[in-house]
């Protein structure tokens, strides 16, 4: 029992938040941002080729590295940290589903491409599958318009479809770093992955953790950004940092991130260890996280004054990234009244 | 304490009612239901000169100047049906509510006469110069420069958050006019034509994709030496009486604007079926109560009495942070009510429906006009007499 | 329209502040508190004859003074900024509910004894009638154990019970200074009120706007004495008032009891003139002066330190009468729940 | 990074439960299930004695003064068991977990040779001696005064919020020994017998109308010299490390009684149905994840590495607010989920059951132990290293 890095994790955890300090600079964001695609090309490239991040979490004889949900978690947290314009979540989540339920020649086919770098996977909900075909639109698909494959959890079915099945249209996104598109499948052959259920429920609970450690990474960047500008920011001819109404805010955000820190690696800890409480531990982060990311980010916005919303400065990319994953595979409110179920509260007292 | 209105204010309200009628179904009809504060400015100007003329643009003002000398109440009144009209936000809000009443405060009746009637009449639009970079909240840590050439002022430097600039005539200034001095002391208040060479205006983009607000540079733009409010060197007074008036009437028709905010909440709830969630039912709830008390606080503060130990004066000090704080706590209602589609615009370009758009735009009401963080320190110190936060510089 | 007292309103206001703040002292209500029944029976007897203040809202035919519900919370928050151990409440419930429900024989008979304080009135929920008799337990009486005079509201009507025809009990109350009672009722010989629903409807509407009174002025009596305490407290050698997060916590308490003081005369104003929001607007006093208190008495506590939770100190009097004004008569969330479907959430979109 | 125990550890936990399971259906029995700090407290001295001849009073201590050298995942696991078995809050918490730790870190060999065995063995109680009246947050503040006198320190003063004084053998005081000195210089830490006639403990009630802490008067007391831990003037240093100890393997015992209540609040959510309440629901979910995340936190304090880029020192200085601001929830949630039936109590005397006196009670928890607003700013400025306040008199 010890709850801190590993040599090895905490070698990862180095490599990675220098990759993504250095690469995925505000500059490149914001060149991704205005594709409408969100998508830093090049960056993504490095991530799966040159850092194998992409398939980190892969068994090895799919191409990956065979690490689990705790590495996973620390390379989410960093590109968190930067707000990196990447379809890391959605490809994880594509990935997830195909190991999770896919056939064995479903995960032979494409868990190597994915593995690599070479597709992009995403994730959907909605359609419905009849004779082999899928019909009707799927909303909110993460990084859609640059994804290659989907895995769609639909009415009759978990289906795969290529990209070029169906059209896909990218949506104007409040958050441009991970920006929606809508799919219009009508009558796309697709095929079924064999244990739909399964692929769903690995997928998602991936993706909550996932999206928790996004999370964390952006609220601890706004926290670090933000005691930084308090450091030097002088109003009233002092340093806005020494007022304590802002000390104060700023102790209270870095105590819900260090709760949000636990959740997070308690989360994916107990993912790998197949814990009794890994399904809450997987909500308790999602919930927490996305409080706390919208905590932070509000709380950069406001600390900063002024500049603090301009488009200029980059509080909004993190307030934005943090309203998209609260909403992202189901809200704090969601989440928690799952874990009120899960408590007992439903059974006889 | 009464809350009624008397026959006679039901016959003003009528004749009120019937003329914003008029109009905006007849020759301003498409103004109508328009919220934004930049969209069709040059109608809105048609619009400020039409109330002008029919005498509605300025009712609380005096006569003698363009106004009706209308009460309290009729204030209230011609506030409530101007917005239950969808009559569009005014163009020259800050002319009418703040430069007016500041310049009836402060100016000469030379100033008066010439200022007020263009003014009342809509014929001269307004906007405000306070904050600068690197000031903030610290409003009085002007570095903007102004030195009397001959018959004019010259005047040197930047302010921010010009909200309106691009549409304005002019625009009131605080300046130091004391080389060396510090704070509070040694500033102007300069009233200076915008449309001069050596005044450049540059929007500022926000958070929502939109430009708002705007930089303003003054670089060796001049005023007439006429063109001072108060005496030399006594700009801070003059700007801090301007700062009062922002809790007067005009408070009513921006609740006007919230409560069409809190409709479409509500409406949006009841449409996607989130109006049966508990949780969602409570925070409605709440927002209601917030909304009637912004107005109720606001005629506790216009009716001027006591209605507690404290006296209104010290109660109204409150009105900012309450409104803010209420508009952003809506902004957060609005996309939970809304969900994920919330986060998805219908246009090509970067811009969302009204009620996201209201999310991202209120996380500016708690910083602009006195963060929350200085307005408690207001409250703290001048309502409940605690010690003053020690300055760093000049103590 | 003008939204502040009257010249007759505001000396009321400072009369009656000025006989609690004399009257009511730590002492009185400590004393008070001792006796279970929680009533300061001389400084009732002086409330009612010598100001007339039980018999204010009351038509003067009854015996009183022919005012409205303003100058009823006018009393209530003077009362509450004591923490008056009074059964004025309880009374005020009895009165109200027999005025607007009770038969002419009734009014005549029990109105003029109650406005002069000779009597003490009291209101519970509970309990069945049959047969003119009622029959059960009635939970949560407030000042029960001195009163005189109960309106029962029961299932099959509206009683009037007097207290010898039952069994009372004192209840040990968190809130000595408004403490329950229970009502054993084994068949009473009970009268019923003509109009028992107009009777409910009035008494709680009248309750409602004088919990959220009494809310108000204690409330206010917490941000006094803390800013009070807050000057001359010193620690670290400085007046903790000076410190920021003090400042502001107190300015925040402020900011909500102006809210209060608007919610309250607002729903007094309207019931006095009948308005159309006059409901809306007792709901929204109770839910809204009941988180106050709770907030300003928490808050009082918490920036007292350590002698804030002594049982010497008066900061737990207002603590507890604060948890007691947000649960008797329902709850903030219960009243929001009212406002919620005033304001048209179940109607077709 | 793990959670899960070893063979070896789980072996560890079964012998461990066992021999609770053993005393506490044998003859500690009528302890089981007790929560009171302060019930049966000669029956809970008894139960001190039991653990330590079996030695489990100290597991985490060396074994050359009775403890077991217990490995963390050992710690944690006895915590665990301890709490699951029902047993009773240790009534030498303060000599297990803050004194003798303490005497382990700064004390010479013979005083632990001296001071920890008994410790160990149950035999001697101790309690703390830190705040003044006239000092509250601002521990460095000490009037306490103490000089020597022969082979003596004669002490003389007052402190307050001495919990468990009442049962006590010892108390450690921090008395000023320098006369003329100020705030943190100038203190010593002194280790002194209560069972003296200069020694007087009186209760103090507090609002559950209970009576937990006490203040105790100093009136020319006297200890042996030998009794100082660290040098005369040394005193702050101790006094600071001793805090940090309270976020040691303790926590996790608190927690324990954290989930009783928790659980009772279910139970009683479950039973009056307000578990149906969406709201409720909600709320006893953010209670659950806060408590889970407690335990966590605390395994991330105690397995020392780095969980982030800052390490777990700075993280752990987030932990008395977070269970604090925790609990004072958890007993507001638990006096919403009784309702009104909760502020009714069931004797004559003023008391009321486990759920509203939690609510009462918790209001101390964000006070005693340095006030929310006293870990914030060691927060602020410890981890965040944002400016310290600036102190009125010592600079």
């Amino acid at each position: 029992m010890r709850f801190s890095f590993s040599d090895e994790q905490a070698m990862i955890a180095e490599t990675v938040r220098s990759f993504f300090a250095e690469q995925a600079t505000s500059e490149r964001t914001r060149a991704a941002m205005e594709t409408a695609h969100g998508h830093d090309a090049e960056l993504w490239r490095s991530a799966a080729q040159e850092l194998g991040l992409v398939g980190l979490a892969l068994p090895e004889e799919h191409g990956g590295s065979g690490l689990g949900q705790i590495e996973s978690a620390i390379v989410a947290e960093a590109a968190g940290y930067q707000v990196a314009a990447l379809p890391l979540l959605s490809t994880a989540l594509a990935v997830r589903a195909l190991v999770a339920g896919g056939t064995a020649d479903q995960r032979a086919r494409w868990l190597p491409k994915l593995a690599s770098g070479e597709l992009i996977g995403s994730y959907g909900e909605g359609g419905r599958i009849d004779g082999g075909r899928l019909h009707g639109r799927i909303d909110h698909v993460p990084h859609g318009a640059v994804a290659d494959l989907f895995v769609i959890a639909a009415e009759g079915g978990v289906a795969l479809l290529s990209r070029d099945a169906a059209v896909v249209t990218p949506c104007t996104s409040m958050d441009q770093t991970r920006p929606y598109a809508r799919i219009d499948a009508d009558g796309a052959a697709v095929e079924l992955l064999a244990d739909g259920r399964t692929a769903i429920d690995a997928a998602t609970r991936v993706g909550w953790i996932a999206l928790a450690a996004d999370a964390l990474g952006g609220a601890q960047a706004c926290l670090d950004r933000t005691v930084d500008y308090a450091k030097e920011r002088v109003q009233f001819g002092r340093a806005i940092g020494s007022f304590q109404a802002i000390k104060h805010r700023l102790a209270d955000m870095m105590v819900e991130i260090e709760q949000t820190r636990s959740a997070v690696y308690w989360a994916a800890c107990a993912a790998d260890e197949g814990a009794p409480d890994a399904l809450l531990a997987a909500h308790a982060a999602k919930a927490l996280a996305a409080d706390t990311y919208r905590f932070c980010a509000g709380n950069m916005i406001q600390l900063h004054g002024g500049i603090g919303f301009t488009w200029e400065h980059d509080a909004h990319l993190f307030f934005k990234r943090a309203q998209s994953d609260a909403t992202l595979l189901g809200t704090p409110e969601w989440h928690r009244e799952r874990i009120a179920a899960l408590v007992g509260l439903d059974e006889a007292a | 304490m009464k809350l009624g209105f008397s026959p006679e204010e039901e016959a003003f309200r009528a004749e009120a009612a019937a003329w914003l009628q008029a109009e905006l179904s007849g020759p301003f009809a498409d103004l109508r239901g328009i919220t934004s504060l930049t969209a069709a400015p040059d109608r809105r100007r048609a619009w400020e000169r039409r109330l002008g003329e029919a005498r509605w643009g300025c009712i609380g003002w005096p006569e003698a100047y363009g106004g009706r000398d209308a009460t309290l109440a009729e204030q209230v009144i011609f506030a409530e049906e101007y917005a239950r009209a969808g009559a569009p936000p005014r163009l020259n809000h800050i002319g009418v509510e703040l430069a007016g009443p500041t310049i009836l405060a402060f100016g000469s009746d030379e100033q008066k006469a010439r200022l007020l009637p263009p003014i009342a009449r809509g014929e001269q639009l307004w906007c405000q110069g306070y904050s600068e970079p690197n000031a903030g909240s610290d409003l009085a840590n002007v570095r903007t420069r102004a030195w009397r050439d001959g018959g004019d002022w010259v005047i040197e430097g930047q302010k921010v958050w010009t909200s309106l600039a691009q549409f304005s005539d002019w625009i009131f200034v605080v300046a130091r006019t004391e080389p060396g001095s510090k704070g509070p002391k040694g500033l102007s208040f300069l009233l200076v034509p915008i449309d001069q060479p050596g005044v450049t205006v540059r929007p500022i983009r926000q958070i929502t994709g939109d430009a708002e607000f705007n930089e303003t540079f003054f670089d060796g733009a001049r005023t007439a030496a006429a063109n001072i409010l108060g005496e030399p060197g006594q700009g801070w007074q003059v700007a801090m009486a301007l700062l009062g008036f922002e809790r007067g009437v005009s408070t009513l028709a921006q609740q006007m604007g919230f409560r069409n905010e809190l409709d479409a909440v509500i409406r949006a709830a009841k449409a996607n079926g989130a109006a049966r969630d508990p949780l969602i039912r409570q925070r409605i709830a709440k927002a209601e109560i917030g909304l009637r008390l912004m107005r109720y606080g606001a005629l506790r503060m216009l009716s001027g009495g006591t209605g507690g130990a404290e006296g209104n004066g010290a109660a109204a000090l409150t009105y900012k942070i309450q409104w803010a704080s209420w508009r952003r706590s809506l902004g957060e209602l609005a996309i939970d009510v809304l969900g994920i589609a919330g986060e998805i615009g219908d246009g090509a370009e970067y811009g969302f429906g009204e009620l996201s758009t209201l999310f991202l735009y209120s996380r500016a009401d708690t910083i602009y006009g006195g963060t929350n963080q200085i307005q408690r320190n207001i409250i703290a110190e001048r309502a409940l007499g605690l010690p003053r936060e020690p300055r760093g510089d000049i103590g």
